[in-house]
């Protein structure tokens, strides 16, 4: 079975492995094309010393080399904008767009053509590097990461924006972690074993997944504990979403890329939190055509007691995605 | 996030002006030194003063105060960076608590992110 | 300029003249009809007494006679589920059902053909209802009102039950309140009035014009000020909530009634907050072929210190749905 | 919401018992009285003990326990109802200083709907 929706591996999945240098760049290209996917994403400043300053040509040879080699082509690097870098003083539009477009200069040397653009950014500061972007024909792609949707206030003006420009250049990217019909199951055991009332968390988890709006289940949170952690646990349904699959779909055609959030893949290559199954659906019946971008974060939730094998979490997503009917 | 990771016991000593250790940024990136908000070191229930705190990095040593101005200079993600802590006073070889808090600056984050770590390590 | 459109008054829109009896119930119907609306809603429990108790038939005879009179159409009653009637119980499902179907009985002697659901009600109840909704012809609408949006976790759980059950006799009524690119004026300056800082109101409104995340707001805030008129003001940026209104678009087909929410008609007949032209546009572009209902409920924030004057407030919505294309 | 009317002087006057006043429901629909869950008086300071309070409507008479048990009987929107306050002591004719606070018990609301209004009334 194939679609027009590829697969892709950020390979921020592997940074358990990565910080502790078990695994190398090239060990997590490699890796990640073992799965199949053909698409590469990074976060340059996890993967490339030094970024976002230009790689040096032995480093783009050697990158291009082990593109050639594993079969694979670089999809999407995810820049930052550090607005206060500097203690004291926050960017002006001009510092911040002279970041965003050394961070272009960066993806496009590395051959990257969608750059993932992080949430915080605002519209005017998109506005004013787009004419960049389409000289060196990246796409722009604004995240739009959980507790946001991608018909939120702030993304309806980034929707206008690019109305109003009518550039191809600038689009979305979904997270699918905007879309947990149930609670990562790692995320509220971590704050059980941080001391969180196991009665409570079953209770948020519960409220959650009956659709229940997160400021009520806080509430009545509130009113069963005083504790940090357990209004922490109940603080974990809003931060976590779930909207309907088919909020995407007045927007496919401005979608951009996606990153294949998952936190814990079952054995059975699926994802606990999220209904992949009807996100991809939805994505298919409306001709979503970009990659989809495998992003395992479960790591974080989880290393303080077990083992983290980053390399079989991607080969279960890479694998639900292929059994949902994406790439080859 | 790293937290588990931050502490690097191996690299600690004693050393003239006080003691060392090793550290990790508990981060999924790298970042200019001048992000690093706060590095807040305790030792056996002693919080030590932030301005005694030098990091080494790169083959550079950086000051509180060097570190803060320090735009391009970058702890990448996973690098071992010393911290060499200045400390008068005696230092009893052996065991100690040792307390890392490093806050990061991070311009998506409304809130600071604070990462905390602690254990017993050998200081020698 | 016509369209399929229709325009309807709620006549809860003249609460404040028939709460103090300046406007008896056939004072609203003429004063709905006077604008050119050919459809009426009512909350029945404030237009007619006993409510949800079956009208006597002289008050059936006397209403159609009214809307023959008046030249308008019984278009929707507005239900509750009083889950906490009686001190100390919590209505069982089976309760809840017998009180919903009393209101089913009651539109549909009136000759309404939709029911507005309050939002609490869960999917399951609406399950058990929908048969009886499908005998008496009457389609229930669940009320998709701020903070909820029509893609909420918990209006998908609606959605599913649509879905399942395929019928037709259920589907979503979005309340235009949803659409607050800006915070209603009349809200902040009451709480101005009440107490709140002015220059925290005017950073809260900013922040709301620019789509800013209301938690984000509301951090903001907590940390100028510990008084709590000033979060009351940052949290109108919760309940007043904006999304693109291309978010209505799959559920077109869906929506069986509209809740035209104004809190502040200007004299160009234009709202203060909600850009009409723009979701009026959405919904003509995509076909949506029912009733938008005036619902006019800035009274009980202007009442303290100003006439309210409902029928002119009414007027104006009126004529700005016509200006947009709806109705004749 | 409707705190501004709450409170009709016009009826305000002793009785036997203690005093009376006029009092309208502060919301936009009728209620049946179980939903009525709080009725709290005060008087020039003082507040009255809830269970001194009954209510004329309808032309009956509820006081708290028989209210808060009728299912039935709506206040509707807009109707005046009489509240019948029990109060020993003496009540001095002319000016007063009246609280009310009403709280509805309102399925949908996950809060109290509590309104409160407050003016100064001629009791004679
Ligand atoms: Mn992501
Ligand atoms: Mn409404």
């Amino acid at each position: 079975m194939s679609s027009n929706i590829k697969r892709a591996v950020s390979l921020y999945s592997y940074q358990e492995e990565f910080f502790l240098k078990k695994m190398n760049l090239e060990d997590c290209i490699a890796a990640a094309a073992a799965t199949g996917a053909t698409g590469i994403e990074i976060v340059g400043e996890q993967s490339v010393p030094g970024c976002p300053k230009l790689p040096s040509d032995a480093f783009v040879d050697q990158w291009f080399g082990w593109m050639d080699k594993y079969k694979v082509t670089p999809v999407a690097h995810d820049m930052f904008l550090d607005y206060n870098k500097k203690k004291g003083h926050y960017w002006s539009d001009d510092e911040a767009v002279e970041s965003f477009k050394q961070d272009i200069r960066f993806a496009h040397k590395l051959g990257f053509k969608v750059i993932r653009v992080i949430v915080n950014t605002t519209p005017q500061i998109i506005e004013k590097v787009i004419p960049f972007a389409e000289d060196h024909d990246i796409k722009l792609g604004i995240e739009v990461h959980a507790p946001w949707n991608i018909n939120s206030a702030w993304m309806e003006r980034h929707w206008d924006v690019m109305e109003r420009t009518g550039t191809k250049h600038f689009g979305f990217i979904p997270d699918m972690g905007g879309f947990c019909r149930r609670l990562p199951r790692v995320q509220v055991d971590r704050m059980i074993r941080n001391g969180a009332d196991p009665e409570i968390a079953k209770f948020v988890c519960e409220q959650h997944e009956k659709g229940i709006m997160a400021e009520y289940t806080i509430f009545e949170v509130s009113r069963m504990s005083n504790r940090r952690i357990d209004m922490a646990v109940a603080e974990l349904s809003r931060h976590n979403t779930f909207v309907n699959p088919l909020s995407l779909v007045p927007h496919i055609d401005r979608i951009v890329h996606i990153h294949g959030k998952c936190l814990e893949m079952l054995e059975d290559c699926t994802e606990y939190s999220i209904p992949y199954n009807e996100v991809v659906a939805v994505l298919l019946k409306h001709g979503y055509n970009g990659y989809i971008a495998t992003e395992y974060e479960g790591n974080r939730h989880i290393q303080d007691v077990y083992e983290v094998d980053s390399v079989e979490q991607v080969r279960r997503h890479q694998q639900m995605l292929k059994n949902l009917g994406c790439g080859i | 996030m790293y937290e588990k990771y931050m502490i690097v016991p191996e690299l600690a000593k004693k050393t003239e002006k006080g003691f060392e250790i090793g550290a990790r940024l508990p981060y999924y990136r790298g970042v200019s030194l001048s992000m690093v908000e706060e590095i807040e070191v305790t030792l056996d229930g002693e919080t030590l003063p932030q301005s005694d705190v030098s990091i080494l990095i790169n083959g550079k040593t950086y000051n509180l105060e060097q570190r803060e101005n320090e735009l391009d200079d970058r702890w990448e993600m996973g690098e071992v960076a010393t911290l060499a802590i200045a400390k008068s006073g005696e230092l009893p070889a052996g065991e100690h608590k040792l307390g890392l808090k490093i806050n990061l600056r991070i311009g998506y984050m409304p809130f600071p992110s604070i990462r905390i770590a602690e254990r017993n390590i050998i200081i020698n």
